[in-house]
């Protein structure tokens, strides 16, 4: 596996808008095929930049991309977006046909695909964002979260291997939240698609991600596995951001109250098992079997 | 401006009934003909019978009747007006005069008439719209009209337009009461200078939304075509349906023929 | 004619006015068949012109039309908006058209307020589908042709961009008036004389059309005014202004950067 | 205290929209004069057209809503909307001044003040929300944190008592919601201004809000302090919502593992104090003092 060629890669991207902003310097980032990696970082460090880049919407003026191990811009436009989707963070921009199906279709149609095939793919795409039933429904009747839904299901319908997605819960309650990062779970583990997503939120991810990016104003700070990149805290509130709650709340009994606790649980599940650990079992109540 | 997303939302031409089930192509051709029928028909008698039968269907399918009002009334006051302005400007037999102001005022009986004739054709015209929009979702009208042979580049800027019309509708009552509450429309001249601000808004937000969609479809493969669906094939029931519909008007229309003329 | 009765309506007409105020379309049902069909002849070879325009240009550059889409989207947003009408209490709305032919071209416009028309005729019942061509040819074809024409030749003379835009949109407006009092009068006139019931509807319409002109030219100027302070590059882009930048329309957008 | 009116109180308010859709029914919402209060609920729940109906710009159908004691629908605009400020969402749609002074002073100067008076409550309500330095910059110039605490500003320039937000924290990054939380607490303790605000994000609120509201569906579930609220595990559940990622972690050791913890935490220091006095002291090291 180590040496089939990344999914993604860049080395050495630097790119600056049009006015002079540096938003992006120096990035070295890699994904390889089936994996499920985030971006992690606070607003403005230039996540949806180096989406564009990656997706070849903006040309980086420095360093390369490769996609599969050819360059990003060998690629014929056709043969690229058949490669990599790309889920816009506001389902508005990315939503333009009249109706549900209608706007599911329309990468298939653009493929040149024969329309019983388009409409197999729609229903199937649909099918695997949870939204058959909303086919014949307007965008502009669909809340905010099935808007979402449907915005990756227009690009799942391209049966993309890549797909990259700009703040998926952004804007969406707990619930919602966990259900599309759940959508996105079974998208890479069942259907084997590579997700990068770019976020800002802490909480949820670790339980996710394979790999994590943390990004602070257009460079990499730090890559590594969520434990790796938690347990330098002084580098993620660096990068404005913090541990997920639980996580800190262990990793301040264990630096102020100096209770013993073995690295740095970033997941509910292990902060149980490892607060149990340490609670005298004489002081545990017998549950009741429910 | 929510007054408006009500009217033009096509909310109740999405709900499933006999009506809605029919092929958009075959709604539109016997619409029209019923058009043509209301402005060709010699006698208020046929359009008001169109009126009665239009709305009695809309409030049968569960159109709001506040929903049915609102759409009827403003052509309503039209017909009004012209009811006035041709029996007052057209023909020469006095039908009334009355005194008003300090100067006699004439209703002509040919004028009658023909005020008569035109306001029952703007009713009965309107309410044959009113009806087709409400069975048909309007992005199934534009598939029609571009089945029909309208131009297709047409039909892909007409969807756009639909679809932006309602996130752009959005905006501007968020920005209006954001406005509002800041106390922008607190006297005429502020309110006009507020709605300036409103339109420049609207205008930048779109052509941002622009380069973001253009962006969007592009990664996924727009190359300058839009793709449009395709409706499914005419059955036999449509046709059906269109030679029933020429038949009967046709009909009505040469007795009205016969009998006003 | 009868001065009397023209003074008559002059009066009536502020209490008809909610209907007036949307006279600005032919109601649907108003025009006899062969009128209805002379104006949908004069229109049909405008649209071709704006629909071949766009051809063109988005076969040259694909963002054209989400562009025009999303324009028209906007215009149409903006006809829509409720105007205070003083004088009646009441609201009536602009046409949009002068603005729109400033931003995207007289040939644009008359696509797009083809479109909007047409939506405005099927869910607001406002205009409708056989008098639709008579409304192309006072909305969009006369008001965008005024507006355009206007905006440039004033911009040529010096006028101030925010005059310029002023005069556009409120010419444009009166242009729009002007041109469906003529075809509802030709169509109307029956029996009776065509420059009488035309001078009658005229005057019906200067009460609500004067103020609902000048509006429309404040609120072209404000938008317009809008742009330039906001985000001035824009309009050079869209070809409104001279431009500084020799780019094609997206690229000179920052947000697409080095579009490839 | 108790007998002064509220500064603001819904009674059995029901409000449908024009399509029909019930989007509030028999709400009964009551702020006093200085308290901090929070609506939670999930997307689609209602939040932002109860936010309307408060500020007057829905009317309910039933139901009435009084400020400080007085009929809503008495109030003339300018009065109105120098009692209650409203804050919406999406900073983009609030800002329409060319510069950040210029759009701060939009209010100011249409309640007629004189210029000098303008300037100052521009510099003043700058200052509150920390963007002094931001005056003379463009708006489109912004980051989104800058943006949301301009339009804040534009709005604490008319000096209302009452300020009403809609998701102030809505795609903030972790330092942002924690700055604009903490603004919005400096505002309500220091300056006296009573607020609310609506939100979907249970972490942080429990540390500022006096009293929840929780609302699913358009009507009240539960209202309290943020303890009484989120003890009802159950009916959190219901509104789509979950608990404070820290109690949550607590609940489980109780709940499952029968760790005997009194009441619910919610906070982290709260639940430090409460897992400390569980570990027996002769497992905690001693921490090195720093
Ligand atoms: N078109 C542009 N021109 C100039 N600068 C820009 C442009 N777009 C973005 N920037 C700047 O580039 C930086 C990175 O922006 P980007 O949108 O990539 O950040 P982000 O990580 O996606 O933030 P967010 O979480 O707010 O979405 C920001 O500081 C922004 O101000
Ligand atoms: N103009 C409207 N017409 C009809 N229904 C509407 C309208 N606006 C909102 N609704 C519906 O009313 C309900 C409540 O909407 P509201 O916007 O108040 O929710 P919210 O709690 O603010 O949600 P969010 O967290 O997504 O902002 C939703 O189900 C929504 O679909
Ligand atoms: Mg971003
Ligand atoms: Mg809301």
């Amino acid at each position: 596996m180590s040496d089939a060629p990344f999914a993604l890669e860049t080395d050495a991207l630097s790119f600056a808008y049009p006015d002079g902003f540096v938003a992006l310097s120096d990035i070295a980032f890699r994904v390889r095929s089936g994996e499920f990696v985030a971006m992690l970082a606070s607003n403005g460090s230039g996540k949806t930049t180096l989406i564009k880049v990656l997706a070849g919407l903006l040309s980086a003026q420095k360093g390369s991309t490769r996609i599969n191990g050819r360059e990003l811009r060998d690629y014929p436009q056709t043969e690229l977006y058949q490669l990599v989707g790309l889920v816009f963070q506001n389902p508005n921009d990315q939503l333009f046909g009249a109706t549900v199906a209608e706007d599911v279709a329309f990468g298939p149609r653009n493929l040149g695909l024969p329309e019983t095939e388009v409409r197999r793919r729609v229903a199937e795409a649909l099918r695997a964002v949870g939204a058959e039933e909303l086919g014949e429904r307007a965008i502009h009747h669909l809340s905010f979260g099935q808007q979402k839904r449907v915005a990756i299901a227009g690009v799942l319908a391209m049966q993309p291997p890549i797909l990259i997605l700009d703040e998926p819960t952004a804007g969406l309650d707990p619930a919602g939240e966990h259900s599309m990062l759940h959508l996105l779970g079974t998208l890479n583990r069942k259907m084997g698609i590579t997700i990068v997503l770019a976020t800002h939120s802490v909480d949820t991810l670790p339980l996710f991600a394979d790999r994590i990016y943390l990004l602070n104003q257009g460079r990499v700070l730090k890559e590594g596995s969520p434990e790796e990149v938690f347990r330098d805290q002084e580098l993620i509130e660096r990068a404005s951001l913090r541990l997920p709650h639980v996580s800190r709340l262990l990793s301040e009994l264990k630096r102020l109250d100096g209770v013993p606790i073995n690295g740095l649980p970033l997941t509910l599940r292990e902060a149980r098992e490892q607060l149990l650990s340490l609670i005298p079992d004489e002081l545990i109540v017998e549950v009741k079997a429910s | 401006m929510s007054l408006l997303s009500e009217l033009f939302s096509d909310l109740f031409a999405r709900q499933d009934n006999a009506l809605a089930r029919i092929d958009p192509r075959t709604k539109l051709i016997v619409a029209l003909s019923i058009l043509a029928a209301v402005i060709y028909s010699p006698t208020p008698v046929f359009p008001l019978a169109i009126v009665i039968a239009c709305v009695a269907v809309t409030v049968a399918i569960g159109l709001p009747c506040r929903l049915i009002a609102l759409r009827l009334i403003a052509p309503m006051g039209i017909a009004g007006v012209l009811l006035v302005l041709q029996s007052m400007f057209s023909g020469s037999t006095p039908l009334w005069k009355f005194p008003a102001f300090g100067f006699d005022l004439t209703f002509t009986r040919e004028g009658w008439h023909t005020g008569c004739l035109m306001a029952a054709r703007v009713v009965g015209g309107v309410s044959v719209m009113l009806l087709l929009s409400s069975v048909t979702p309007a992005h199934r009208v534009f598939l029609a009209l571009r089945s029909l042979g309208i131009s297709k580049t047409w039909v892909e800027i007409a969807m756009l337009m639909y679809r932006y019309t309602f996130v752009l509708l959005d905006l501007t009552a968020d920005v209006t009461e954001a406005q509002r509450v800041r106390l922008g429309y607190s006297n005429l001249r502020r309110g006009i200078s507020s709605a300036g601000v409103v339109g420049g808004v609207v205008v930048l937000r779109a052509i941002d939304q622009a380069v973001r969609t253009n962006e969007a479809m592009r990664v996924r493969g727009y190359k300058g075509e839009i793709p449009l669906g395709l409706l499914p094939p005419l059955a036999w029931r449509d046709a059906w349906i269109i030679t029933g519909s020429a038949f009967v008007l046709s009909g009505i229309l040469i007795s009205l023929e016969v009998l006003f003329r | 004619m009868n001065i009397k009765k023209s003074i008559f309506i002059f009066l009536l007409m502020p209490l008809a006015l909610p209907s007036t105020a949307q006279a600005m379309h032919i109601s649907e049902g108003i025009l006899p068949t062969q009128w209805a069909l002379l104006w949908y002849a004069v229109a049909i070879p405008f649209v071709a012109w704006g629909l071949r325009d766009l051809r063109i240009k988005s076969a040259r550059e694909p963002f054209f039309k989400p562009m025009v889409g999303l324009i028209g989207a906007a215009v149409f947003v903006i006809s829509c908006m409720p105007i205070p009408v003083p004088m009646a209490g009441s609201c009536s709305h602009p046409c949009g058209t002068g603005m729109a032919s400033i931003l995207i071209g007289p040939a644009m416009t008359v696509l797009v307020s083809s479109i909007a028309l047409l939506l405005q005729a099927l869910f607001l019942s406002h205009g409708g589908l056989t008098t639709l061509g008579g409304n192309i040819v006072s909305m969009g074809i006369v008001g965008s042709l005024a507006g355009w024409s206007i905006f440039r030749l004033t911009r040529r003379l010096g006028l101030p961009a925010w005059g310029s835009a002023f005069l556009a949109g409120m010419l444009s407006d009166w242009a729009t008036y002007a041109a469906t009092s003529l075809e509802l009068a030709s169509a109307l006139h029956g029996t009776g004389s065509m420059p009488k019931l035309l001078t009658a509807i005229g005057i019906s319409f200067l009460p609500t059309q004067l103020p609902l002109g000048i509006f429309e030219g404040i609120v072209t100027a404000g938008v317009y005014c809008f742009i330039a302070a906001r985000r001035p590059s824009l309009l050079e882009c869209l070809g409104v202004e001279r431009k500084r930048c020799a780019c094609e329309l997206c690229e000179c957008e920052p947000k697409t950067g080095g579009v490839q």
